[in-house]
């Protein structure tokens, strides 16, 4: 297993490389001079020199991107423009916290969706399936920021269930646990929709397939067909949309930690805008293109275990 | 397994007056109409015709398969090993399907499920008939695909449906259809998707294991050389009907109803040149067939009287050879 | 009819699919399709391809059209070297030879009127003016038996028969020399199969037209052919004019396909009584003859050296040891 | 041949054809909503100087955060500007955004991914590589990061949003293409003598339109979301102009001063989107022959 995990990872370096030189190419395409940018139009020549040093604008490009590259290399991100502290220990202080929200996300996002697309398959047309399709379609519609607002008025503004400042930090479990309950289930909510969705049309392709019809004619009962027979294949379409959507999951992560006002990747990266701090923002680019790149591979991983042609050819 | 007694109960599958509809853009339509059969034990029973024919849903009608929401059974009886099929509740078919009569499909390729082992899917319906533990069933699993041939079995029980070819799928297709010994098998173009050298092997392997078991085999096919080489009785089906219904050898020696003449003389023959005699036109659809014979708007013979739907006739010198056909009937 | 010129030549043809498998670290693995494939087809001649799923028959007549690009050998059409054609030669060739493919429904461009799909050939190498290319269009229909008004209409309103109709009068509308015909009969049921063999059979007789005829069916091809190539994995084992092939099947492949084949005939019925084996796969042939797990007359040169195809009566050649060379 | 009579309609097959396709989407009603919705929205917003009540940036400070009532449906904000008629104004850039960017990415990643698609070999590795990479960054990251460096300003967040929208598009067209050339109408042209350009956009284009055009109404919900979620982060189109993105923002700014500040342009945001995917949808099932019926 860790050799294949290996050997994914080789096949991985081609594409990290192309990223890593895309957020270096990006971070370089601003227009006008980066440090008028940063310190503003008031800035005196010697600040924006100073600056320009610090930041090595002042070598040739090639060289620049010779430090950048031997620095993640070395597993460095730089240092912040503002604080002038190390961006790999700020991002790590964060990143327990979004991962925490992205995975509770991700466990929600299976544990109703798949069972809300059974059912919904099941009984075409019938109660489950209205309900499934309508809450997958509002799971669709909703952008994070507007359910997370609406969610935040009525859970903890109005009802006063959760807390309206966040108490991730909290050092007491229940706390820190029901300052994620909201969140968690913001973000999960496209999760359920998609989920419910493949799950849903999944389980109608598979349940009109030619082994459904062996099944029968074993003379299985529907329980089995449904859970065993189907389910399994359409586990394979299931792990495909997850991997498929975990960017935009990232994606959501970011704003959900905004509007609830969450320590995580997010507010970092709010941080790093209002200050223009674009060191900050390039290191946060290179770890949340990392983390597509891990969550390709594991996506990878999980075929094989869900489909045995992966494996065996 | 020992021969068993050939008694009263010999006649393993009957069909009585099936009709079979199908609903085509909100009407139902007779895509069976009145069909009548017995298939005894040992006996390979051959249902003949075109795509569209009725064959298909005749077995799918006997299995109890046939999909709701477009088809049902609306006439008729089927009686499978003495239980009628027709008049059981669904747990009741339930039990009865992969146990008393196992059906094989014409696609090896997409009738298993590509993301269970093999021994699994073979072994699954004997936990579930004969409540066998898991061990108990892999083992028996290991015999069945020694029974179809399958080589180096006890290896290959975790494999993967897409590591074997389709001969071998087939092959394992058989072995869950025989799992629970069934008296009944329905073959439904069990070699259509196959090479023709594999078709031989299929074929063969199907011959031995009906003899060994003791199986009534109710084949679907379209291909009038495999019925030659395996079948005992044969019946020709058109549009639904039942055209013509004979012993193997009195049908090839004298094939009467026209649809059954028109057949053979469209058929290219391997032994020898051949004069090809097509057909005119085409099946009608279901929505478009004709009142009376449905053959008759393809047929040379057709008379006033083919616009009245002929009865299964036996021909004079054999009780056993039936046509539906006034021409022929009458001749 | 002049059978004696040779129309099309296939000399030594060959292709590797390379094809990128495995988990989690795909690999690289080749599969020789055709390898080292000879046969003539003469004018107004029908040459019957035939061998089990996977033998490359598909893949010669792709091969021959330049649809696939080959890795060796030689395609003469005429005085013009196939696969060394440039653009222009190539699009003069594409008027003389023609394809006919297996699938009728996917033959077809589904978004496209018949009428639009014949027209646009005629027009696309200048063989009809706008005015004139209505009354050619219904000609091809007319020939291949199918009403004016089919023009009008969408493949999915025809039968299968019908579209097979459909695809090869589409082939005929640049007026072919030769036509390959990839199993252009295996997707139908019995009769509507008969009615398209006569109509090819009419069209031939009418066109001199040239076959290359694709097909798994020995019966069919008995019909159609008046040569036959026999493939296994690949490779040419026997070839040779139809009747003698057929009636005295020298390799041990086509003596077995003959009596796989169905018959509808109590008496000459399948033979199934021989040995097990399947096919090889053909990523990884089998060394010396490629048929030798499955010949009954295998003998130790067979598991080594590779039989050449040698001369066996007249104008029949056989890839076996049993033959001498 | 007397079989050759008139064509009989085959049974029981999918027709793709039109007055068909066109049933089969308007039969549950979903598309034809999500368009009546979408139509209004845009008249709303081609219309807003005759539409929208009041002027969207005139202040009011004596009438600031007024809850609803007759005269400001949506109330008014801090400033005292009427939350309706900023919507209704902010609608106008929402819309032309999420349309323009979404148009870009369509047009020019669909003919990338045919190209790559049909073509194959070294032209399709590379572009399938440049696909992959821009899609290892979370497409709202991708644009977030755009938008920071170029400057949030019109211009750049089409731009932006039209940039993450052409790997998707790259990949949709060059998979259908794919699925395409499995066709034998494909190989037909090729040995028809047709060219290449010709079989791409005149045989497999229009082959392949059905998943773009339902994957281009999805996306255009993305793209309308997108901006708005820029917007809501600070990298819109800078104030005062009225953008739902911005509007939000600002009242969630206000959060615990009035839930109608935050609420009603959430909602004409959510409303777009369910339009939206409503017609994708509807769209997808009228499109799709393998879809049970």
């Amino acid at each position: 297993m860790l050799r294949f995990v290996a050997k994914r990872l080789a096949l991985a370096i081609p594409t990290l490389w192309a990223v890593l030189t895309l957020v270096f190419v990006l971070v370089r395409i601003v227009p006008g001079d980066p440090t008028i940018v940063i310190l503003g139009d008031q800035a005196t020549p010697a600040a924006r020199e100073a600056l320009r040093q610090r930041l090595g604008l002042d070598q040739p490009l090639w060289s620049q991107y010779w430090d950048f590259m031997v620095q993640i290399l070395h597993g460095d991100l730089g240092r912040s423009l503002v604080t002038n502290r190390p961006i790999v220990d700020d991002v790590w202080a964060v990143l327990p916290f979004t991962i925490e929200l992205t995975v509770a996300a991700l466990i929600i996002g299976v544990a109703m969706g798949v069972p809300l697309g059974v059912l919904a398959a099941r009984k075409r047309d019938g109660f489950a399936d209205w309900f499934a399709r309508l809450f997958s379609l509002a799971g669709l519609s909703f952008p994070a920021f507007v359910s997370g607002i609406l969610l935040l008025i009525a859970f903890a503004v109005q009802l006063r269930w959760f807390p309206v400042i966040s108490t991730a930090n909290a050092t007491d479990p229940v706390e820190r646990l029901r300052a994620l309950v909201l969140p968690a289930f913001n973000l999960g909510l496209i999760m359920v929709a998609y989920v419910t969705r493949v799950t849903r049309s999944g389980m109608l392709k598979a349940l009109g397939e030619d082994y459904i019809r062996t099944a029968r004619a074993k003379g299985l009962p529907q329980r089995l067909i449904v859970w065993r027979h189907a389910l399994r294949n359409v586990l394979i379409p299931i792990v495909t949309v997850i991997g498929l959507y975990l960017g935009v999951l990232i994606g959501n992560a970011v704003v959900t930690e905004i509007v609830f006002n969450r320590p995580g990747l997010g507010k970092l990266i709010v941080t790093a805008l209002n200050q223009r701090d674009y060191a900050l923002l390039q290191g946060l680019m290179v770890v949340s293109a990392f983390a597509i790149v891990v969550a390709n591979i594991l996506t990878d991983l999980t075929y094989g275990l869900v489909d045995p042609r992966v494996k065996t050819q | 397994m020992s021969a068993a007694p050939i008694t009263a109960a010999s006649e393993a599958l009957q069909v009585e007056g099936l009709t079979t509809s199908i609903r085509i853009a909100g009407h139902w339509f007779d895509a069976v109409r009145d069909v009548s059969f017995t298939v005894r034990q040992r006996e390979t029973l051959a249902l003949v015709g075109e795509s569209g024919c009725g064959k298909s849903l005749t077995a799918l009608s006997i299995m109890g398969l046939l999909p709701g929401a477009v088809g049902r059974v609306s006439k008729g009886r089927i009686v499978v090993d003495g239980v009628d099929m027709t008049a059981a509740t669904e747990a009741k078919r339930e039990a009865m399907r992969g146990d008393r009569i196992g059906m094989i499909f014409q696609e090896p390729m997409t009738s298993l499920n590509p993301v269970l082992p093999i021994g699994f899917q073979i072994a699954e319906g004997l936990m579930q008939h004969r409540g066998m533990s898991k061990d108990a069933a892999r083992k028996r699993a290991v015999q069945l695909m020694e029974l179809v041939r399958i080589p180096s079995a006890a290896d290959r029980l975790d494999a993967y449906p897409h590591q074997f070819s389709g001969g071998m799928r087939q092959r394992v297709m058989i072995a869950m259809a025989l799992a629970c010994s069934p008296r009944v098998l329905i073959a439904d173009e069990p070699t259509t998707a196959l090479d023709v050298t594999i078709q031989a092997q299929v074929l063969a392997l199907l011959a031995d294991l009906q003899k060994q078991e003791g199986l009534a085999v109710l084949l679907i096919t379209h291909n009038l050389g495999v019925v030659a080489s395996v079948a005992d009785r044969v019946m020709v089906m058109y549009g639904g009907d039942v055209v013509e219904s004979a012993p193997m050898r009195a049908f090839f020696q004298a094939p009467t109803h026209p649809y059954s003449e028109a057949l053979l003389a469209a058929m290219p023959r391997v032994d020898r040149a051949s004069k090809l005699a097509p057909i005119p036109g085409q099946v009608p659809t279901l929505p478009d067939m004709p009142a009376g014979c449905r053959y008759q708007s393809r047929c040379p013979l057709r008379i006033a009287k083919c616009a009245e739907r002929p009865p299964l006739t036996p021909l004079g010198g054999d009780p056993e050879h039936g046509v539906r056909c006034w021409v022929r009937a009458g001749a | 009819m002049s059978e004696n010129k040779t129309l099309l030549q296939v000399r030594d043809l060959s292709k590797t699919f390379l094809s990128r498998k495995g988990w989690p670290v795909p690999k690289t693995v080749a599969v020789r399709a055709v390898d080292g494939v000879s046969f003539e087809v003469g004018q107004g001649e029908a040459l019957g391809v035939v061998g089990e799923s996977g033998c490359g028959k598909s893949t010669v007549a792709r091969l021959a059209l330049r649809l696939i690009e080959a890795d060796g050998g030689s395609v003469r059409f005429g005085d013009t070297e196939v696969l060394g054609a440039s653009k222009a030669d190539l699009r003069r060739l594409r008027r003389r030879m023609q394809i006919v493919f297996q699938d009728p429904a996917s033959a077809l461009d589904p978004r496209q009127r018949v009428g639009e799909a014949l027209g646009e050939a005629l027009r696309v190498h200048g063989l009809a003016n706008r005015r004139d290319v209505r009354t050619v269009v219904e000609r091809l229909l007319d020939e291949v038996g199918l009403p004016k008004v089919a023009a009008d209409r969408f493949p999915h309103e025809f039968s299968g028969g019908q579209r097979q109709r459909i695809g090869i009068a589409r082939a005929l509308a640049l007026g072919p020399d030769l036509v390959f015909a990839d199993e252009p009969v295996s997707a139908l049921d019995v009769s509507v199969q008969a009615q398209i063999l006569v109509l090819l059979e009419r069209l031939k007789a009418e066109r001199n037209l040239a076959f290359v005829f694709i097909s798994h069916d020995l019966g069919v091809v008995r019909h159609f052919c008046r040569k036959v190539v026999v493939l296994y994995l690949g490779r040419v084992v026997e070839q040779g004019p139809v009747p003698d092939i057929f009636d005295t099947p020298l390799h041990p492949y086509t003596q077995l396909l003959k009596v796989s084949s169905p018959n509808p005939d109590p008496d000459t019925a399948v033979h199934m009584a021989f040995q097990e084996g399947e096919p090889p796969s053909p990523v990884n042939p089998p060394k010396g003859c490629h048929f030798h797990p499955r010949c009954p007359h295998a003998m130790d040169v067979c598991r080594s050296v590779y039989p050449s195809l040698r001369k066996a009566g007249d104008g029949r050649v056989v890839a076996c040891h049993l033959y001498p060379e | 041949m007397s079989d050759a009579a008139a064509p009989a309609p085959a049974p029981a097959k999918v027709s793709l054809a039109a007055p068909s396709a066109w049933r089969r989407a308007t039969r549950s009603g979903g598309l034809v909503v999500g368009l009546l919705l979408v139509i209004g929205m845009i008249l709303v917003a081609a219309f807003a100087p005759q539409v929208a009540p009041y002027d969207p940036d005139a202040q009011d400070v004596l009438l600031n955060l007024v809850g609803p009532t007759a005269d400001h449906w949506f109330g008014t904000d801090a400033f005292g500007r009427d939350v309706l008629s900023r919507v209704i104004w902010g609608a106008r850039i929402s819309l032309f955004v999420g349309f323009v960017a979404t148009m870009a990415g369509v047009v020019f990643g669909t003919v990338v991914g045919v190209i790559s698609g049909y073509y194959g070999g070294k032209v399709d590795k590379a572009i399938t590589a440049a696909t992959d990479v821009l899609l290892s960054f979370p497409q709202l990251i991708m644009g977030l990061m755009l938008v920071a460096v170029l400057g949030p300003n019109l211009q750049n967040l089409i731009l932006a949003i039209a940039i993450t929208a052409v790997p998707a598009f790259v990949r949709v067209a060059r998979g259908s293409t794919l699925a395409m050339k499995e066709r034998d109408f494909v190989d037909a042209c090729r040995a028809l003598g047709y060219g290449d350009l010709r079989i791409m956009f005149l045989h497999v284009l229009p082959n392949i339109m059905d998943e773009v055009v339902v994957m281009a109404s999805l996306w255009l919900a993305t793209a309308i979301r997108t901006e708005a979620t820029l917007s809501f982060i600070g990298l819109g189109v800078p104030p005062p102009t009225a953008t739902w993105g911005g509007i939000v923002r600002e009242g969630f700014d206000n959060l615990l001063d009035g839930w109608w500040l935050s609420v009603f342009p959430s909602l004409a945001i959510l409303l777009v989107m369910i339009a939206l995917n409503l017609i994708g949808d509807g769209l997808r099932d009228a499109t799709d022959p393998r879809a049970p019926q």
